[in-house]
């Protein structure tokens, strides 16, 4: 049925009008490109110059930190890849966690092929990283700590400050993928000790095909694309102009409205999650109560499988998202899951709804009810359950 | 991404439910990997499926394949019902998408295992049905790159 | 002065409007993941598997075989990258030429920091290769042919099908950068024997930010941006569906105008370049006369620097390239027009013109009483004219 | 990309030409860099410059630069005019982009070069005037990545 109650803002976001129409004119009208003298290049030029502008701006960064890429998966890859050629000098040692996005988690795999040593630290049941297993994992051989920001399953937020304090102390790059943490918390690369940080546009209303790195000045990070010499010669391709465009109204804008919707946010999750919790029996909730993103609900039902009630939950015109591999036809389920300690078959039947600032309690009540249904109907198709 | 065929069978599973005393039961998969098939047969003096049911803890496609799996062995005599291949099982549902085959193999296997539980409790053999493996692989492995 | 006569499509190209109309929908309405089962985003995969048909069509692949990218950048350094990984056990040989754009030359550059030896061929005085000089450059060790289609600073065509029968012969890879090429002439990978082929969607009034690598089925190249399982594994990212769309539609556009489109540009091509030869002294055209892109005019202007006359161009709104790298601060001017010969001042003088669909014969007649007036003045300021 | 007043010296430049018979003639740069600057000074008796031409083959940057130099070292003395640094000229044209920073020390040079020609004509030192370099080389290096 056609989507009318949107669910799944962690996988992507609608893009905002304002978004859109910032754009438009540097399709059709304003085209030049920005590397070219002339002025209808010099226009894209100044366009990416604000955009930059806006973007450093939430992040507390200068503008010239800010090096654009194709999306997160580019930004993470781009980190990861480059400071470990960079660094390998020093060593050969970095730390990320077990619940990172497959952008990091697969790019440290390849690495690890060619000679990289990387710890992936435990998260604790509500998918917090220890900074005593930090601290112990922290060996002279040590170039990079990468660690999320907030984690795009179960919204767990970790704690940043500390990380970059520690990683300071030992003088060792701290990378932070914040993806879905950049424009929905306050976020200081200063006061962070943050040295580098993806982010995506796509999921702040922005565009998709758009994401930046930011990289501390000073901090030695070759280029992952070579050849002309755009983003001061680390990033080559022509500019993506109207998506930088877009991407720095977004930013603006999510920063401009952080307070007020996030608030709103908190409150319709958490009294969503409250009306699961008390009105489905064998339900949980998944990551930290409180230390979780604004618009994240995740919880597991027991004894069904995601797919199912995603399916289900679609013919009734409500998009959500599941840690059930069987989407994609593995058979693990979410490896964020299981690092929180899910046993596995429970983990199959967790649902995540990542809400908006257009969601209304209204749906979200509609939403339940379908789920209570669906639940239901789930269960007495499942050999698990004995009522 | 579903044929219309198989939506119908996910949302109007024909056949749920347990039998009571059944003649056979068989369970597959593995609660671990996200599916479970559990099918139960009622088979007659004269060796004709009288009755089925499944119950399913899967994705869409387990559910269609079990739901459309009893209809085709309801009725049918035991050599027939090991002709119910998880192809013929996708054919009668429209086929499935590639990554969704091996449900319809979980299929398959519980019926395979419901007839020889019903042959060990009966102290029979039935031609051509090997003691069924008690997981499920993936036949399509897709490249890693 | 705002640009009213844009003669720089080799650098960027206006998106045509059929294009953005054909996006827009994909950024407010059908925005979902392509990767959700839902509705909304299957919507969204529907639309990118109809844009990867309409981009295999025009080069008679499969739909399966075109792999999105960021740019035209991305996939050349993909190419490379991963055929250097890849068949690095084979041998780590690379043959390309000296008038490759940075995308190849300065990936070939870090490879051979990493290993690779890599054969700049030499051009002739009109920017061809020859084949005599990539037979003689073949060794055992050669693991990858990788040569543009067409010249992006002076149009040059290659025989792509010569080379890619000789690659074939010696079964070594053949990568072709068709940027410039892609939807400007025909190009058919399996006639030509094309195994990789990188194009740009901004080059033919498609959006910025987005590319595809063909990569013949069978080719082992692995991934270049790790994570997600888009593009069959091969490319992480969530897809940029608006881009994607447009970029198919473009494509499909550029096909179904070609034959009638080149015919006008070559035409208009040739009328100008036959006035200002004629009519301007002192000057050259650069780049064979028949083998040429149809839309690219390449000039160089004896005793005057490129810069000056680009700025002069633009305070009469004509939009135009040059070969100096004056531009860029480098004081090398194009490495292509050294390779076709040009002594340095020389090549310094040269002005690129890439016309459009748009262009009329009365812009280039404009164009060129106004370039009549700045060269008599740039030479009258200029040391090295004596009259 | 440039100021105003760099393009207005770029679009009008100032002193375009040659003095014959200069007191002094001094070119810097190199055409092969696409760059060429030529000075000429007409020097008077109280060493006062009494007029400045040049002919400059090079950038937007290179042109306004040369033409500013001269309209800052006319009428000074020869002590004066070395002070007319490439930071003076650039100053006096509301700043250049950092790439063409060079173009500005190609006309400090060119100064220095005139003078020096001068000086050697005239068989006189000139003090702090150094013999030029016959190269510009970037002040600022890009840093590669
Ligand atoms: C021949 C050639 N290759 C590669 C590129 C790079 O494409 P993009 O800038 O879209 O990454 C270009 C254009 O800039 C080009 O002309
Ligand atoms: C935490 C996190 N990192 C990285 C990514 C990758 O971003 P993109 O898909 O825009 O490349 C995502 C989203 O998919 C994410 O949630
Ligand atoms: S049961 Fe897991 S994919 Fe079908
Ligand atoms: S003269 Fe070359 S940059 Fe100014």
């Amino acid at each position: 049925m056609k989507t009318t109650i949107y669910l799944d803002n962690a996988a992507t976001t609608k893009t905002a009008q304002e978004v859109v129409d910032a754009m438009l004119p540097y399709f059709t009208e304003s085209y030049g490109n920005p590397s070219s003298i002339y002025e209808i290049g010099q226009r894209s030029k100044e366009a990416i110059t604000k955009a930059r502008g806006q973007i450093a701006e939430v992040l507390g960064a200068k503008a010239e930190e800010i090096y654009f890429t194709a999306g997160g998966s580019e930004a993470d890859n781009w980190a990861l890849k480059a400071a470990f050629e960079a660094y390998k000098n020093k060593g050969n040692h970095i730390i990320t966690t077990k619940i990172e996005h497959h952008a990091i988690l697969h790019t440290c795999e390849y690495l690890e092929k060619r000679g990289a040593k990387v710890t992936y630290l435990d998260v604790d049941e509500n998918g917090i990283v220890k900074m005593d297993d930090l601290l112990k994992a922290i060996t002279p051989e040590t170039i990079l700590i990468s660690i999320m920001f907030a984690n795009n399953e179960i919204g767990a937020i970790q704690p940043i400050k500390e990380i970059g304090m520690i990683a300071k102390e030992h003088d060792i790059l701290f990378h932070t993928d914040a993806v879905q943490a950049f424009g929905q918390v306050p976020i200081h690369v200063d006061e962070m000790n943050i040295d580098m940080l993806s982010s995506s546009g796509h999921k702040i209303n922005g565009p998709k095909g758009i994401g930046f790195l930011y990289i501390r000045k000073g901090v030695k990070i070759r280029s992952f694309v070579h050849g002309g010499a755009q983003e001061r010669k680390r990033r080559a391709g022509t500019e993506n102009v109207p998506a930088i465009v877009g991407y720095g109204v977004a930013a603006e804008r999510a920063a401009r409205t952080m307070e007020e919707r996030t608030k709103k946010e908190i409150e319709l999750r958490d009294y969503f999650i409250g009306r699961i919790l008390n009105e489905i029996p064998y339900v949980r909730l998944n990551g930290d109560a409180k230390r979780r993103l604004p618009n994240n609900i995740n919880v597991s039902f027991q004894f069904i499988e995601g797919e199912s009630l995603l399916i289900m939950l679609d013919m009734k015109g409500i998009a959500a998202s599941s840690g059930s591999a069987c989407t994609s036809g593995s058979l693990d389920p979410s490896h964020v899951l299981l690092a929180i300690g899910l046993p596995h078959e429970i983990a199959h039947g967790s649902l995540r709804m990542t809400i908006s600032e257009e969601t209304t309690k209204e749906d979200l009540d509609y939403t339940l009810d379908q789920i209570k249904e669906i639940v239901n109907r789930l269960r007495e198709l499942s050999p698990l359950f004995e009522d | 991404m579903y044929s219309e065929k198989v939506m119908d069978h996910f949302q109007n599973p024909r056949n749920v439910g347990e039998i009571e005393g059944a003649s056979g039961v068989g369970t597959v998969g593995n609660a671990k990997c996200g599916d479970i098939m559990r099918m139960y047969l009622d088979i007659d003096e004269n060796g004709i499926i009288h009755d089925c049911k499944f119950k399913t803890f899967g994705c869409g496609a387990a559910v269609a394949t079990s739901s459309m799996a009893t209809e085709l062995v309801k009725g049918k005599t035991i050599q027939e019902a090991l002709q119910v291949t998880n192809k013929a099982v996708m054919e009668a549902l429209d086929g499935l998408p590639p990554v969704k085959v091996h449900c319809s193999l979980l299929a398959e296997e519980a019926i395979h295992a419901a007839l020889w539980d019903y042959a060990e409790k009966h102290g029979i053999k039935i031609e051509g049905l090997d003691k069924p493996k008690s997981d499920i692989s993936e036949e399509e492995v897709e490249e890693e790159y």
